[in-house]
């Protein structure tokens, strides 16, 4: 029924190549959040799923039916759009029911409705307002309800909690994986919110330049990106990244060495590679014994203190440690380190301090093509494993 | 604005107490340029008024001027002669014509909107191969004289074209003395304003709007009529309005598809000709008959502006 | 119907209004051109004479065929002071002297009533009816008022050579103005401002209606006076509308007729539809025809100018 | 797509469509059936519907003959151009039409109108050749001198002067009766008026006429002005209606260069550069230039002018007696009438049948529609026949002021009882004994507007009389070649 | 200069009341962040401040002129506005270079000035597109740009980052800052993004129903919030909220008992308290070590577990403490309770646990007024004092 399906697709305007063959499957039910950087093709790909963009290649199907040339109103799509986009002309009863005057409910059917998807989106006792006599986010929640009354096989929602406040958008979270539960609805959801895209989708697909990167589980996504531009683009604030190189004695750069043995990890001697490591899996040597694992200490001096309420983030000045074989090319910009510490730890601006790496959390990539080529260097002692991770993506 | 010159002249370095009225205004306006715009505004408008309404009020001297009267006007009439607007339904049956205008009007408008619509909506958002040809050959149309249609449209409404296929010979019904033969060429002469008005205001409603309407389940057609067409209300009204009154005073196909009487569908200006003589002309009469004749549209320009002025509230095309 | 390709549904959409104008003006419109390729026949039951191909349009342009209209068609140069008189007696000369001067004036007052009417003030509405009430005005009665106010004895705007009117003293006009073609021709522009200035500014002010309004505030913001607003907001956003308001106004002033008719008559101020009217009811079909298509054929010279700008502004 | 009614677009007879059998004799008989015949009038006749009714019965139409009228416009140009289009797309109604006579010819010449010496009983043909206006009738035949219309009325205008003015000046009511039949000469005419307009300082002007540029001018003010001083267009009557291409151009001619003169000299004095000899100066005002027949009563009607040349249509306006009703406009018996002054005397002038006091003449026909039904042709003669009826002539006089197609019926005592302008009978019937028509041929549609054009130049001081003229008559000659 | 007074400022539209009695003092070069729910009247002090909508009630000042009926291009402000709202027939660079060009720079300046800015929004080479050929986030660098390329007294920023990916937040975030620094201009700034108050801004203004709720550093607010609202809407995910009563031992509710001495903290005994507590200050027992000062353990069960990556939201479920004198209307909801572990926890669904809170971070708020009592019940040993956020806000 619901199940999307891209095949090959791709979407080229006069000078740009907004989507670039682009295969995605979607099952029935599925919660898919595209996530990726502003201009990526996000809502290309919706609007190609809805029927408002004709791809320039590829085919598109939904449940069995290819669609590809389908009108909108025949894929049994609802969406919500990004730029709002209320009809200016009717009020906000009339905005939402649109969908469903259109099939003819009965009236009390779209009272009935109407009344319930306001609720939702806290939206009751607005009802006769027009959409210019309301605030951006209550405009974003009459979107959403325009899409909610309707029963469709798949949604489409583009960033729709974009303009809500941090309250609401919990709220509206857990409403809409409460409709995707109860509906059993195909939803295909964008979002630059890293907690939304964590929190409520199956999988996540994110997407660079129009083209995929990686479908996957959130947490899969975010333990395991398979590339660098995943492992960067997911997970707020972003992954460190060192440039360094593999010797015997494991991975070496200007600023951090991490001894293992390349052949436990399955990466040959003398591959320029980039290592990465949240700053979460960095931790001060008092607190050294929360890993299991640790690296040697390293040592550095605190730079900027970002205090977050729930935590803090230290940007960390590395000490330069002595690798004249090493080129030069590649020492550019490894001497920071990102950590996040919580927000009673014992810690102040420039100051020097040694920490400690969680080496299951350790990722190693070709420099050159980004690929990923191990995540955690002990393999035995990985937190979750790939084969786990494969098999929920099967599903 | 009498008080321009004593304000003129007086130093700019006097005190307060000596400036006259048009200094201290100055003043003002430097501080409050909207002060500035206020005032050209209300001049401006007054100047309007009077230039467009002044042959008004001289038609309404005409009309209460007995007509033997009507010579070296001023600009008050010479004599009072309310009657004339009653004297002029008994000479003619004006109404009637004002009846038969307003249904030709009316039918030409709702043909040429939706056409025209249906036009606009492909010129406006569509791209497809040929239309620019196809653009610049509709405009092409309403580069003919009204005089160049006449003959094949006669025959053609009067029953003297035939087609013919292979043995078979239709001949085109007769249709004259009727409202068609006046509602097709005038659907079809305005048709070409109204479709490049409505493609302009049809193309600049965002895309976003018809995609909404599309997604939530209408047709294309379905989202011009219930989206597009609402949103160009200024445009749609305009349009409407100025082929209601093109029909309304045309005069080239309203005489010479019919002959002339009320019972043949013959509109106003055929009326407002009816009272002329030969020779004699009663202006007085003519006069009163035009403004009786104007009111309805009137009427119907409060009516429209409405739609034409407000029909959108401020922010509406939003993206 | 909604799998149709764009192009199918674009020319889906379009056959009714295909089907309208394809019989009731492309039609005609071809009989007529066939009729251009006859000539004249005054006796007998024919409506046209012998087949005579392009001999019309020919005898046209060479001047052969000016004394079957009530004016040269184009300008004849060859008396001693040609432009003075001549380019009056010239339906094309007239023609385009009107057009140009009614176009612009028009677009200029249009524009201005519609700045007026785009305001928020109290009255408005009847403002709005009283701009544009002169639209209404059949040409007939428009034409009457006009012919009365300027005709001696009558109309208080003109007197006598012995007791000159205002207009006269200025030297605006003579005191037989409607028999003169060069007085004519500017009275009857005047009229026809009077009235027409209304259809442009209904067109501007619709234009100007369907603006996003958040657009000012975001230019106010940003220190946008009046002017500036209108000149980089208004301005360009209406654009559009008051090309095509000119375009159609420009066509319509190129086919002048009534006005002409009903304040001096073809004979003082030959409009090219002028020439087309009188040939017709003359009745010369043939001339007509010829006439009627080349009058087309120049107004498509015309608004080329426009389409060249609409091109440019992408519509 | 072909169109029917002959292949018209290929430049054939495309015209006549219908059944254009104009000319077989028509069933003369009484129809036995109810029918209705339509007539395509004005909207007067229609207004009077019902008296005129009366009169064609009471002229012997048959009870089931109804007669129901089309009100058509006024304006004769509007008419013309229906008629037009009614007759060449082949319409079978209206059956009976009202045609100018100044436009009939051309439909005669394009077989549009169904041939009455052919087909109506030659007693009825032979009684409107013999006793109607001859001017009239000669404005209803064909090339073929066959008749293809019926007068109903013939229309001339007169001169009307303010007889109280005069009598300032010194005229008497005997001078008013011998002018009422003895027209003066434009020398005098232009004499007395400046008298008149000496001795009542307070009128503002003397003569008013028309000359706007217009088919008025072309076809009767100059027409007069130009016979009455023996010129001609194409050299006398004889040429009026036709061989085209194969008459004379006269127009620049000195008779018709001194009618030019002459009215210089009416409107910008005796010192005008081309001033006529003889004629006393500025007795018009320069607005006759640009006056059409309301606009130039309207002076005259409203107590400014002495002099006035008109239609009868404003001798009834003006004769009126002034009532509280009309607003006290109209002189009542003030008011005079006399033909239109002459140039030169018939004997003195260049060719036959001009000089003298001419009027241009007007009036209408009854035609018939060829295209009709028989039934309806055969209803239609009834009509014809009821209104050549004398009574019925008579009747319209009365009811609408229709001048009797018979001059006989001028002098009866009926016509004189008639309000207003039985007074004036006298003048119209020299008026109408003088009467001049256009030279309506095909091409004078064509001739007029040059004509206008051209004379209104000369009498405007734009062009000298005989460039003025001699432009005219290149332009004249071009389109009568082009016709040939 | 550029310092912002709003003076018993109210909007009042036919029906609703936007913006009620608004106070408001910001100093010159300060950069506040105006939080609060969709529809509180944000976006509605925005223009009053720009010019845009005149204050039904009140005067606004900018620098040392009162400005309340002054148009908005003699205020010297730049506003990015929420609804985005480009020129659609400009395109990126005349949209850029707008407020420049009203202003008769010259042409070189303008390049200059667009150049950077675009550089800064990461839009160059697209200036020549139009803005209907851009994606949502596109737009909104447009509109960042627009505003930023002028150098007015007072930036007006209405949510400016709602259509970024969060890497592109970050580094606009930055590039914000330091053009705060560089220009030290004034910056009022509306956000629902949590991160983004927290990080950015001198002072948060948080609103509620058009009333200003609290304004002060971020911390304060966080760690002080003046009232329940202010504590329940600032920090995500929220604050849990018990409601209880104070007993001579302390606060009493159906499921959690914590003890102190209501003299100590200055709440009378008897009355009805709720209690908060943020989710990253409720511990499992094995991490007890980690708090300084606990209270006593409290028996749960583990509900749903939400992984984000960086942390996992466990969601408890409270066992009953026996106090039958409670009464029956504050039990509601009382008896769950959300806390944040690290990822590495060893936490499952469905398990009974212990946890203890941090004292020195449990609040408490009057239940009826909602204003707080108390941060931190043992008052000696709280992180930041709230004589230092005094002082803080007061420069
Ligand atoms: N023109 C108007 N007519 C009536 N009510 C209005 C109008 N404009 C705004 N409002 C109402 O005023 C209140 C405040 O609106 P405002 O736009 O300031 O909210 P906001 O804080 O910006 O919200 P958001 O975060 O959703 O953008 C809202 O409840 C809104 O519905
Ligand atoms: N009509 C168009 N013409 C040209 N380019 C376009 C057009 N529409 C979109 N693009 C380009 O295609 C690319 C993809 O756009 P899309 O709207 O899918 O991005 P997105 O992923 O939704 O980004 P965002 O998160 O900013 O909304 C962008 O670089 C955009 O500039
Ligand atoms: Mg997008
Ligand atoms: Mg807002």
């Amino acid at each position: 029924m619901g199940d999307v399906k891209l095949e090959h697709v791709s979407k080229h305007y006069d000078d740009v190549t907004a989507v670039d063959d682009m295969n995605l499957e979607i099952n029935d039910g599925e919660f898919i959040c595209l996530v990726g950087p502003s201009g990526c093709g996000k809502s290309t790909t919706m609007e190609m799923i809805a029927g408002l963009t004709i791809p320039s290649e590829g085919k598109v199907f939904i449940g069995d039916r290819e669609v590809t040339n389908l009108p909108p109103k025949d894929r049994g799509v609802a969406m919500v759009f990004q730029n709002i986009a209320l009809f200016p002309h009717m009020d906000v009863y009339d905005n939402i029911s649109f969908g469903l005057r259109l099939r003819n409910y009965d009236k009390e059917e779209i009272d009935r409705r109407v009344e319930r998807a306001s609720e939702i989106v806290q939206l009751g006792g607005m009802l006769e307002r027009m959409p210019d006599e309301m605030s951006g986010g209550q405009r974003q929640r009459v979107a959403i309800a325009r899409a909610i009354v309707r029963n469709p096989d798949v949604f489409l929602m583009d960033e729709p909690l974009a303009n809500l406040d941090a309250k609401l958008r919990v709220h509206m979270r857990t409403e809409l994986q409460r409709l995707h539960k109860e509906l059993d609805t195909t939803i295909v959801y964008v979002t630059h919110d890293q907690a939304e895209a964590m929190t409520m989708s199956d999988r996540i697909a994110v997407i660079d330049s129009g083209q995929l990167q990686q479908i996957d589980p959130p947490l899969v996504c975010y333990n395991e990106p398979a590339n660098l531009f995943v492992a960067g683009f997911i997970g707020s604030p972003s992954m460190n990244f060192l440039d360094g190189e593999i010797t015997e004695n494991g991975f070496v750069s200007t600023n951090i060495d991490v001894e293992f043995d390349p052949a436990n990890v399955g990466v040959e001697v003398g591959r320029d590679v980039t290592m990465g490591i949240r700053p979460e899996d960095v931790y001060l040597v008092q607190n050294e014994r929360q890993v299991a694992n640790p690296t040697h200490r390293i040592e550095a001096t605190t730079d900027v203190l970002e205090p977050m309420g729930d935590e803090i983030f230290v940007y960390l000045k590395l000490a330069e440690e002595a690798h004249a074989d090493l080129e030069e090319a590649s020492v550019a910009a490894n001497d920071q380190l990102l950590m996040s510490v919580s927000p009673d730890s014992d810690i102040e601006e420039d100051r020097d301090v040694e920490v400690v790496l969680d080496r299951t959390r350790v990722h190693l990539f070709d420099t050159e093509t980004g690929i990923a080529l191990s995540h955690g260097i002990e393999s035995t002692i990985q937190a979750s494993g790939p084969a786990d991770a494969e098999a929920e993506s099967d599903d | 604005m009498s008080s321009e010159t004593s304000g003129v002249g007086v130093g700019a370095d006097d005190a307060e107490m000596k400036r006259g009225p048009l200094g201290r205004w100055v003043d003002k306006a430097i501080k409050n340029p909207d002060r500035v715009y206020r005032a050209m505004f209300y001049v401006a408008t007054v100047f309007f008024l009077v230039t467009t309404l002044f042959p008004f009020y001289w038609l309404l001297v005409l009309a209460l001027t007995p007509n033997r009267l009507i010579t070296n006007m001023g600009l008050l009439p010479k004599g009072f002669q309310p009657e004339v607007f009653i004297t002029m339904f008994e000479r003619v049956p004006f109404h009637l014509f004002m009846f038969n205008s307003f249904v030709l009007g009316i039918s030409t408008t709702v043909i040429v909107l939706l056409i025209a619509s249906l036009a606009g909506y492909v010129f406006g958002r569509l791209r497809f191969p040929g239309k620019s040809i196809l653009m610049l050959g509709i405009l092409a149309i309403s580069y003919f004289p009204p005089a160049a249609f006449l003959i094949p449209l006669f025959e053609l409404f009067t029953g003297n074209t035939a087609l013919s296929i292979g043995a078979v010979t239709i001949s085109s019904p007769d249709l004259f003395n009727t409202p068609a033969p006046m509602v097709l060429p005038f659907s079809a002469l305005f048709l070409p304003l109204s479709i490049f008005i409505l493609t302009t205001f049809y193309g600049q409603i965002p895309d976003g709007l018809e995609d909404a309407a599309r997604v939530e389940g209408t047709t294309r057609l379905g989202a011009l009529f219930r989206v597009i067409v609402p949103l160009s209300a200024p445009g749609v009204a305009t349009a409407g309005v100025l082929t209601f009154i093109a029909v309304y005073n045309e005069f080239f196909f309203s005489f010479l598809m019919n002959n002339g009487e009320a019972s043949s569908w013959a509109p106003i200006v055929a009326g407002i000709l009816k009272y002329q003589g030969q020779f004699d002309t009663p202006f007085n009469l003519m006069a009163a008959a035009s403004i009786v004749g104007v009111l309805p549209v009137a009427v119907l320009v409060i009516i429209a502006q409405e739609r034409i002025v407000s029909g959108l509230t401020a922010g509406a095309l939003k993206e | 119907m909604e799998t149709l390709s764009e192009t199918q549904f674009a020319y889906l959409l379009l056959a009714p209004a295909l089907i309208l104008l394809g019989v009731i003006a492309v039609y005609p419109l071809v009989q007529t051109f066939s009729m251009s390729l006859f000539a004249d026949q005054l006796t007998g039951s024919a409506r046209l004479g012998e087949f005579v191909g392009l001999q019309n349009y020919i005898d046209l342009f060479t001047g052969a065929r000016d004394f079957a209209l009530p004016s040269a068609f184009l300008p004849t140069f060859t008396t001693q002071f040609p432009f003075v008189t001549d380019i009056y007696s010239s339906a094309l000369m007239v023609t385009l002297i009107f057009t140009l001067f009614s176009v612009l004036f028009e677009t200029l007052i249009g524009f201005g009533q519609a700045l007026i009417l785009d305001q928020d003030f109290r009255g408005r509405r009847w403002v709005r009816v009283a701009i544009i009430i002169p639209w209404a005005v059949p040409i007939v009665i428009q034409g009457m008022i006009f012919f009365l106010m300027f005709q001696p004895n009558i109309g208080f705007l003109i007197g006598t050579s012995d007791n000159p009117a205002l207009l006269n003293q200025l030297g605006l006009i003579g005191t037989t103005p409607l028999r003169d073609t060069a007085d004519a021709l500017f009275l009857i522009i005047v009229a026809d401002v009077w009235k027409t200035s209304a259809f442009m500014a209904l067109l501007i002010l619709a234009g100007m209606q369907s603006i996003d309004r958040s657009l000012y505030d975001v230019a106010k913001v940003a220190g946008a006076s009046r002017w500036q607003q209108f000149k980089l907001i208004t301005f360009p956003l209406i654009l559009p509308t008051v090309l095509v308001a000119m375009l159609f106004r420009t066509i319509d002033a190129m086919r002048v007729y009534g006005i002409i008719e009903t304040m001096a008559g073809c004979q003082t101020v030959p409009s090219l539809s002028c020439l087309v009217v009188t040939t017709f009811n003359a009745p010369l079909y043939g001339t007509s025809a010829t006439v009627a298509f080349v009058t087309a054929g120049i107004i498509a010279v015309v608004v080329s100018v426009y389409i060249v700008n609409f091109a440019s502004e992408g519509i | 797509i072909s169109t029917g009614g002959g292949d018209d677009n290929g430049g054939g007879n495309g015209g006549g469509g219908g059944n254009g059998d104009d000319d077989t004799p028509i069933n003369t008989e009484e129809p036995t059936e109810e029918i209705t015949v339509k007539w395509a009038a004005d909207t007067r006749v229609a207004d009077n519907e019902d008296a005129i009714f009366e009169a064609l019965r009471n002229a012997g139409l048959p009870d089931n003959i109804t007669v129901e009228i089309v009100a058509g416009s006024q304006v004769t140009d509007n008419r013309q151009a229906q008629y037009q289009q009614w007759l060449s797309g082949g319409r079978q109604e209206p059956t009976l039409l009202m045609m100018d006579s100044g436009w009939t010819i051309p439909f005669i010449a394009r077989n549009q109108l169904q041939n009455l010496s052919k087909s109506l009983p030659s007693e009825m043909t032979s009684a409107i050749e013999d006793e109607y206006f001859a001017a009239s009738v000669s404005t209803a035949k064909g090339t073929d001198g066959d008749l293809y219309g019926q007068p109903l009325f013939p229309d001339f205008p007169t001169m009307q002067y303010r007889k109280d003015l005069l009598r300032n000046a010194g005229y008497t009511d005997d001078d008013f009766d011998t002018w009422a039949t003895e027209s003066m000469s434009w020398e005098e005419f232009s004499k007395v008026t400046k008298e008149a307009m000496e001795a009542n300082s307070d009128v503002q002007y003397g003569y008013t006429f028309q000359a706007n540029v217009y088919e008025g001018l072309s076809c009767c003010d100059f027409n007069e002005f130009m016979t009455s001083y023996g010129g001609a267009y194409f050299g006398g009557r004889e040429n009026l209606f036709g061989p085209v291409g194969d008459r004379p151009i006269t127009v620049d001619e000195e008779p018709v260069l001194n009618a030019i003169r002459m009215v210089r000299t009416l409107i910008h004095g005796e010192d005008d550069e081309h001033a006529l000899e003889g004629i006393t100066g500025k007795i018009a005002p320069e607005a006759v230039l640009q006056w059409t027949e309301e606009p130039s009563r309207k002076p005259f009607t409203g107590g400014d002018a002495i002099m006035h040349r008109n239609w009868p249509y404003s001798i009834v306006i003006n004769g009126a007696e002034p009532t509280e009703d009309n607003d006290q406009t109209g002189f009542g018996e003030d008011l005079g009438v006399m033909p239109i002054p002459y140039g030169v005397t018939p004997d003195e002038a260049m060719y036959e049948g001009t000089g003298g006091p001419v009027a241009a003449l007007g009036g209408w026909h009854l035609t018939m529609n060829p295209n009709a039904t028989d039934a309806k042709k055969q209803a239609a003669v009834q009509v014809f026949k009821a209104m050549q009826d004398e009574q019925f002539q008579l009747d319209m006089f009365e009811i609408i002021g229709w001048i009797p197609p018979r001059p006989s019926l001028l002098d009866s005592e009926r016509a004189q009882q008639v309000p207003v302008i039985g007074r004036y009978l006298d003048a119209l019937k020299v008026a109408g004994n003088n009467a001049i028509p256009r030279p309506v041929t095909v091409v004078w549609p064509q001739q007029s507007g040059k004509v206008s054009q051209e004379v209104n130049n000369a009498m405007a001081r734009e062009k000298a009389p005989e460039k003025a003229m001699s432009d005219l008559k290149s332009q004249l000659e071009q389109i009568e070649q082009s016709a040939a």
